[in-house]
């Protein structure tokens, strides 16, 4: 698909090219060797799950391909331009947006400033009318200050304001960890309608009870390598590869 | 926040045996100054300081308590001794305890009103009590404002010896000298040194475990103060003055300069970090106006490049408390 | 009474001092998180860049007033990139030794080229002279300075407290990474927001030359007070250092008058004071 | 006896009061090398100079070294009163010299006088006496006092309040501001309210200045109000520049251009300085002192290496040097010569750089310093 | 009564500027009992704890611990009382070895903490009782390794070796299986019921499974008030708590 056409229709660009390629990818935290060689595709318009013990490299995999990592080192193509050199602002600005696991609230802001804060980086975003839909205890606390939300409301936040951006490729980290099952099963939905929107999603998850209900495929992530990947159709018969990859 | 000693490594044994290794070296180098041909008055200067530096240090590398106003025990205690020994014509032992006694309670006094402050404020805090008492030693008569208190007598130690030999004033001074030093090393080391260090690692679980946090960096605290006052009144045998330099902003500037020269949070770095300092300032002096210049850079190189200090990265490099 | 009047409106001249030094240096350990020691040298090179660009190139006051800030910020902008950023993240005392270091530097090099008893600068013709307002003879060049620092305060407040770029400032102070992932450049935005600090500070120096002798020193003094209007109002707090800095430069000229020998103490006592009652000072955030 | 001498020049080289001695008495005193002609006699001169910081312990401890170290014969310059009086100590205690040339403080020839020390230029008594009498009998009669709220600043009020008042003057207030202000707006005000003919200013350096240049700018000298420095140099004039300065009185010792020897000297040293200053009284004093130090060695046929002695032997010889004049040194140490009142000039006064002063009083130096008896000084018999 | 609650609150409540984050709460912890409290996010479980340990103080209401009034002590002094809290973040010295960590908690209880004039070889004979307590926890191998360098798991053990040398009567831990993987969650859940059999034990968890296994009671709390208490079973069928808390589709 030429660079053209994407950048014309990058929300609705779902037909099924591959949006993401990851080769080799190996990162470092100062002299510590974290990722040894990561590989995995992403097709337009999916939602992959990454799965992985603790410490097995999930959040440092995304934080790679943002470009937040202090050394890194392979290949990462995104929509075929190759972004392993590219700063995190510049990579945000090719339509990447990423939700971090700690979901970066910012405190001295209220709702309203953090939900406009990242700038529009492409046209093709969602409005804000679209926006409260999505998540309507938002459009109640706009003038709260950002920490006050609750845990949930919080996650909601983070998730919004990415939504704006035009960005299509959205990286979410744990989005469920700390909060009730009720609030879980809020972002079950929201994740599903995201995707009928046409953004393709990666995502990091612990509760593999969440991604299952979510996920198109799944990469299990240990030692900092890509170690198997299938789809949801042949989830059953790896359930049990499963257990002994997670413990679960 | 990070902590002023990220890679403060753990005490172990062995690090003990090190340091009484270190701490001997030491000792016999300092006190065969006087047949070596260096200065001694030189050497009993950086002394001051440098016992002044680990006073400073106990509180800031292993309290976590960065006081910006650790010149007003210095300053104080050395008005008091020399006012002591002057005007009262004591003889030097007791000068020396009027000038700890005065440091004791200031300390008491602006530890009890700072102590509750966190981070820069602590700082700030004890910069505006150090300013509050230099005004005031500036107006006050008996300091003599910007003169000074000067030629102060030295006296007959316990009525034996002459402090106006300069061998017997080193050794003097070399002893108050090591006498405060392991006092410091022996704090730092002791079941109170291992409940400070907690917390400063982490000060919200000592307090879950059932430390009245404030008691100890109150003790702390005073401990410092009291031990800085020493410095001063040792100090002032040495110069023979007592001058508002003493209590200025600048030189509690220059202790932390000296410790974090030599190290923050090591045991020896601010010994390394003094001598270097005072070193600095007695050799730069004949580069007139450049002087300032140089110790500008000196500060900007320190802080960009070895930001551990001397003693810091050698123990660093070596993963060895030092 | 009348005189009492007089020495309120002089504490309000001064003030405006307090309130722009005070409001870079709260920019910058806002936005930063370093507590700029150098800030009383770049306002002392303010005053120094008006002077030269008067002797030297015939430039007037009111050019001075928009170019010596300009200067002076870009220097500000080569300190933060070959040094300052290096810093991000690490305890406030590094960047307090590391600033305190610059200031020995270029007062000592101002020292050795300018010598330290100063040099002439005079008000501006179209300012010179006063106004007799009664209860005193106001020189019409500090009703000016007060005028001129106000509206100079309260637009940077707005920039910072009421635009997206002041919501893009604060949110980089939190957690500069992520606002960066969010794709802003933050190193650049941090560099120039060094810059408007500094740039503060040296227009504090243009407006103060005509006033106060052009001497290399004539920050050293000034820093440790607007440090402690800085903490009084709450470090990082915009509108809290402007506040702090009329209202202590009022205070400051009521004990003038009741009782001098205390006028250089009283910031201290109030600070000891304000920080015994309020820890985080006026409208301060947890540290 | 040997023929060496080492010269150690103590000053401030970085700080407040650098232009006044700081690098200047090093050329002053490289001059007075030059000019004693003592090296074709086969003396060996040697001069080193460092920077007191303006701090007195630094000051004492590089005294120390110079003496034991160094072996340093004689202390010039040692300006700011703290280092001078630490520095008198150890020069006493060690049995060196110092001829101090910058150092405002009387009490170096008063209480704290030694048989080691000269006081060259001026000192505290001598400012007071001579601008509060000459300003008195010029008819300002009524004063008001901007006093340095810290000792200095005192003795100085008081010793020009009470010539003031024996001179038949009347003190009508004064206020204290503390060390280092750098607004004197409210003072000024309040010096204005009071309606004082003279606005004494007993304070010194920046303070001074800063005094100054608001007086101006509140109208103070053109309302009629005469501003008196207590303690002011040419520097200080030229870092004002004449627009703001124009019409202040005070006292000096010695200006460039009061005669041809004083003229010749200070053209030979305004071409060695960088910014082509010309001497102040500070720096003329070195070299002056300097000079009279090489007579006297040179009678005594060689360098006893011993102060006493030596000091002895200055005050026994009469001065006579270009700059000063003739004048004696005295029992207590302190240097004799007359006293000059000063007048600011106007701007359209002003024939080119540096020509800034008009003459309008001369005290004889018997009458400008302390009588010896007043003096506290236990070298004075009585 | 006293003796079978140990910790009773009547009207607690904290006000942050008009928002109450706990409102009212009565709450009843039978000693002996692993009692734990639920709650969606922001329901005031942690401001709660902190009510509890004096890390906050109370707006309103009473705190009972043993019978005694509580309610205005420091946070140090409720420690001594036997009352001891681990954090939502794990809190652990960093750069003291394990050993170390739980010795700082043994010397609190033996006295000798002020004493800067001795060595700290005095406190060697502590070292027996701490190897104990990592033995315990299953640190032994840990014993002189700096906090900093152990895995999360192991560090939250350490934590609660280090609460367990207080010899406390009652503990309090914050979401103590927080961020774990499903190894060190067994591990920990293992541990807390082999402790509980001498300890209360007031926990707050999100795992439901964990809640489910390890709770003898629940309680419920939503935007700060207590919705409602019982046994895991019972409160599944809460209409309820599974409207506010469970959501709909739980089984
Ligand atoms: N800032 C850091 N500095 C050094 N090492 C780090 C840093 N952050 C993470 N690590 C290490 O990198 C490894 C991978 O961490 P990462 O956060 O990617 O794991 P994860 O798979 O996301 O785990 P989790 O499920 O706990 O979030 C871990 O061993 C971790 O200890
Ligand atoms: N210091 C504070 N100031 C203002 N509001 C606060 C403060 N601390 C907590 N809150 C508010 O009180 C409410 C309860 O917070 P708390 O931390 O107790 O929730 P929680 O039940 O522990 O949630 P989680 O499960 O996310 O940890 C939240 O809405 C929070 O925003
Ligand atoms: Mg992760
Ligand atoms: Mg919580």
């Amino acid at each position: 698909m030429p660079e053209t056409a994407i950048a014309e229709a990058p929300a609705k660009a779902a037909t099924g090219g591959n949006i993401l390629q990851v080769r080799n990818l190996e990162a470092w935290y100062g002299e510590s060797h974290i990722l040894h060689g990561i590989n995995f595709d992403v097709n337009a318009g999916e939602v992959v799950t990454l799965l992985g013990r603790n410490g097995a490299g999930k959040t440092t995999t995304l934080k790679s391909i943002m470009g937040i990592i202090g050394k890194r080192s392979g290949s990462v193509k995104f929509n075929n331009q190759d972004i392993i050199r590219a700063t995190s602002d510049k990579i945000a600005r090719m339509g990447i947006a990423f939700c971090p696991e700690e979901r970066g609230i910012f405190s001295s802001l209220d709702v309203r400033e953090n939900l406009l804060l990242p700038p529009v980086v492409r046209a093709g975003g969602l409005p804000l009318e679209q926006i409260f839909d999505l998540f309507p205890n938002l459009k109640e606390r706009l003038n709260s200050q950002g920490t006050k939300l609750s845990g949930g409301e919080q996650q909601m936040l983070a998730i919004a304001r990415i939504l704006r951006t035009g960005a299509s490729f959205l990286m979410l980290d744990e989005p469920t960890e700390g909060l009730a099952p009720v609030i879980i099963q809020q972002i079950g939905h929201t994740i599903a309608r995201l995707k009928k929107e046409g953004f393709t999603i990666l995502l990091v998850e612990q509760n593999f009870r969440f991604a299952s209900t979510v996920a198109d495929r799944y990469y299990v992530v240990e030692h900092g390598k890509i170690i198997d990947g299938f789809s949801n159709a042949e989830l059953a018969a790896n359930m049990d590869k499963l257990h002994t990859y997670l413990g679960v | 926040m990070t902590t002023l000693t990220d890679d403060t490594l753990p005490t172990t044994p062995r690090a003990m045996r090190d340091e009484m290794i270190v701490f001997a070296v030491m000792a016999l180098l300092l006190a065969s100054v006087p047949f070596t041909g260096v200065y001694p008055f030189f050497v009993m200067q950086a002394l001051c300081f440098a016992l002044l530096a680990c006073a400073f240090n106990l509180l800031v590398g292993y309290g976590g308590l960065l006081s910006f106003g650790h010149a007003m025990f210095l300053g104080t205690a050395g008005y008091c001794s020399a006012h002591a020994l002057k005007v009262w014509a004591l003889p030097p032992e007791l000068g020396i305890l009027v000038g700890v006694a005065a440091a004791f309670v200031l300390s008491i006094v602006t530890g009890y009103i700072s102590i509750r402050r966190q981070g820069i404020y602590f700082s700030m805090i004890t910069l505006a009590l150090s300013q509050l008492l230099y005004f005031i030693y500036l107006q006050a008569p008996f300091t003599h404002g910007e003169d000074g208190i000067q030629g102060i007598p030295q006296g007959r130690m316990f009525g034996v010896f002459d402090l106006s030999k300069p061998t017997v004033l080193y050794y003097v001074v070399l002893a108050g000298f090591l006498g405060g030093f392991l006092l410091i090393f022996r704090i730092i080391n002791s079941p109170f040194g291992e409940v400070l260090k907690s917390i400063r690692e982490n000060e919200q679980r000592a307090i879950s475990l059932g430390y009245r946090t404030d008691q100890y960096k109150f003790l702390a605290f005073i401990l410092s103060g009291t031990l800085a006052g020493f410095a001063g009144s040792l100090k002032v045998f040495v110069a023979q003055n007592a001058s508002l330099t003493d209590v200025h902003w600048t030189m509690s500037g220059e202790v932390v300069l000296m410790t974090l020269v030599g190290g923050l949070g090591t045991i020896f770095g601010p010994v390394v970090g003094a001598f270097a300092i005072i070193a600095m300032q007695q050799y730069l002096a004949g580069f007139g106006q450049w002087v300032t210049v140089i110790q500008g850079s000196i500060f900007v190189v320190c802080v960009l490049t070895f930001r551990r200090g001397v003693i810091g990265e050698i123990a660093h490099y070596f993963r060895r408390s030092l | 009474m009348q005189a009492l009047y007089a020495q309120l409106l002089v504490g309000l001249i001064n003030g405006s001092f307090y309130a722009l030094l005070s409001l870079g240096l709260a920019v910058i350990f806002g936005m930063l998180n370093i507590i700029n020691f150098a800030h009383g040298a770049l306002y002392m090179m303010g005053a120094f860049v008006a002077y030269f660009l008067l002797n030297l190139g015939g430039i007037n006051y009111w050019w001075a007033l928009l170019l010596a800030p300009i200067i002076v910020g870009i220097f500000g902008m080569i300190l933060e990139r070959t040094m300052l950023q290096w810093l991000t993240g690490l305890d406030h005392l590094y960047g307090l030794l590391l600033t305190f270091g610059i200031a020995l530097i270029v007062q000592g090099v101002f020292q050795n080229y300018f010598g330290s008893s100063g040099l002439p600068y005079a008000i501006p013709d179209q300012l010179r002279g006063g106004m007799n307002l009664g209860f005193m003879f106001l020189p019409i060049y500090r009703g000016w300075v007060v005028v001129f620092s106000l509206i100079v305060c309260l637009a940077t407040w707005f920039l910072i407290e009421k635009t997206r770029l002041g919501a893009y400032l604060r949110a980089a102070t939190e957690n500069p990474t992520l606002v960066r992932a969010f794709g802003i450049n933050v190193p650049r935005m941090i560099t120039l927001t060094y810059g408007l600090g500094v740039g503060l500070a040296a227009l504090a120096g243009v407006l103060s030359a005509p006033i106060n002798q052009v001497r290399p020193l004539m920050g050293a003094d000034l820093i440790i007070v607007v440090f402690a209007v800085v903490v009084i109002g709450g470090m990082g707090s915009i509108m809290g250092s402007i506040i702090t800095g009329f209202a202590l430069g009022v205070i400051e000229g009521l004990t003038k008058y009741f009782y001098p020998e205390a006028s250089n103490t009283v910031v201290f006592v109030l600070m000891v004071l304000v920080l015994l009652v309020k820890p985080t000072g006026l409208t301060g955030r947890a540290a | 006896q040997d023929k060496n001498i080492k010269i150690g020049v103590l000053t401030d080289n970085s700080g407040l009061y650098a232009d006044l001695g700081g690098p200047g008495s090093t050329v002053a005193a490289q001059m007075a090398i030059e000019d004693s002609g003592l090296a074709a006699k086969g003396w060996k001169l040697d001069l080193i100079s460092a920077d007191h910081q303006n701090k007195p312990d630094i000051g004492s401890t590089i005294a120390r070294q110079w003496i034991d170290v160094e072996k340093v014969d004689i202390f010039m310059d040692v300006l700011n009163s703290g280092v001078a009086l630490a520095v008198n100590n150890v020069v006493k205690e060690k049995n060196s010299i110092m001829i101090n040339t910058g150092a405002a403080t009387s009490d170096l020839t008063n209480a704290q006088c030694s048989p080691n020390t000269i006081h060259w230029v001026y000192d505290t008594y001598m400012l007071a006496n001579s601008t509060g009498q000459a300003l008195v009998k010029a008819g300002g009669d009524t004063w008001y006092f901007l006093t340095a709220d810290y000792a200095f600043g005192h003795a100085l009020e008081r010793d020009t309040a009470a010539v003031v008042v024996k001179s038949g003057g009347k003190v009508i207030g004064n206020v204290r501001h503390p060390l280092n202000t750098a607004d004197f707006s409210s003072f000024l005000l309040q010096a204005q309210a009071s309606k004082a003919k003279i606005i004494g200013m007993a304070n010194a350096g920046g303070d001074t200045t800063n005094t100054i240049k608001q007086a101006a700018e509140f109208g103070i000298v053109s309302g009629g109000q005469k501003l008196a420095g207590l303690l002011l140099f040419i520097t200080d004039v030229h870092a004002l520049g004449l627009k703001v300065a124009q019409g202040l009185n005070f006292t000096e010792t010695f200006y460039w251009d009061m005669n041809d020897g004083t003229r010749a000297f200070s053209k030979r040293f305004s071409e060695r300085m960088k910014n082509k200053a010309m001497p102040s009284m500070v720096q003329a004093g070195v070299y002056s002192g300097l000079l009279h130090y090489f007579k006297a060695l040179e009678a005594m046929g060689g360098n006893p290496h011993d102060g006493a002695k030596v000091v002895a032997k200055m005050k026994e010889m009469p001065t006579d040097d270009a700059l000063f004049g003739q004048g004696t040194i005295r029992a207590d140490g302190r240097k004799l010569h007359p006293a000059y009142l000063f007048e600011v000039k106007k701007p359209e006064e002003s024939k080119g750089p540096w020509d800034y002063y008009k003459l309008i009083g001369t005290t004889p130096g018997e009458q400008a310093f302390r009588p010896l008896s007043e003096s506290a000084c236990p070298l004075v018999k009585k | 009564m006293a003796d079978e609650f140990i910790l009773e609150t009547e009207g607690l409540t904290k006000e942050f500027a008009g928002f109450f984050a706990v409102r009212d709460v009565a709450l009843k912890v039978r000693r002996g009992s692993i009692h734990a409290l639920i709650g969606p996010n922001g329901a005031g479980k942690t401001t709660c704890f902190n009510l509890l340990t004096k890390f906050l103080k109370p707006s309103a209401g009473k705190i009972l611990y043993k019978g005694q009034d509580i309610t205005a002590m420091a946070p140090a002094d409720v420690a001594r009382m036997g009352l001891v809290r681990s954090f939502q973040i794990s809190a652990v010295f960093p750069h003291l070895t394990a050993l170390e960590n739980v010795r700082v908690a043994l010397q609190r209880q033996h006295g000798s903490s002020f004493d800067f004039w001795r060595s700290k070889s005095v406190l060697n004979h502590f070292n027996d009782r701490a190897r104990e307590l990592l033995n315990d926890v299953g640190l032994s191998e840990f014993a002189n390794t700096p906090a900093v360098e152990m895995p999360y798991g192991r560090k939250r053990a350490l934590e609660i070796a280090t609460t367990l040398a207080l010899d406390p009567e009652m503990m309090l831990l914050d979401e103590p299986m927080a961020g774990m993987g499903h190894e060190d969650i067994d591990k920990i859940a293992a541990l807390i019921k082999r402790i509980s059999a001498k300890y209360t034990i007031l926990m707050v968890e999100h795992n439901l499974s964990v809640v489910a296994n390890l709770s003898d009671i629940i309680t419920v709390l939503t935007r700060g008030q207590v919705l409602a208490q019982g046994h895991y079973s019972e409160l599944t069928k809460d209409e309820r708590v599974k409207e506010a808390y469970l959501g709909a589709g739980h089984a």
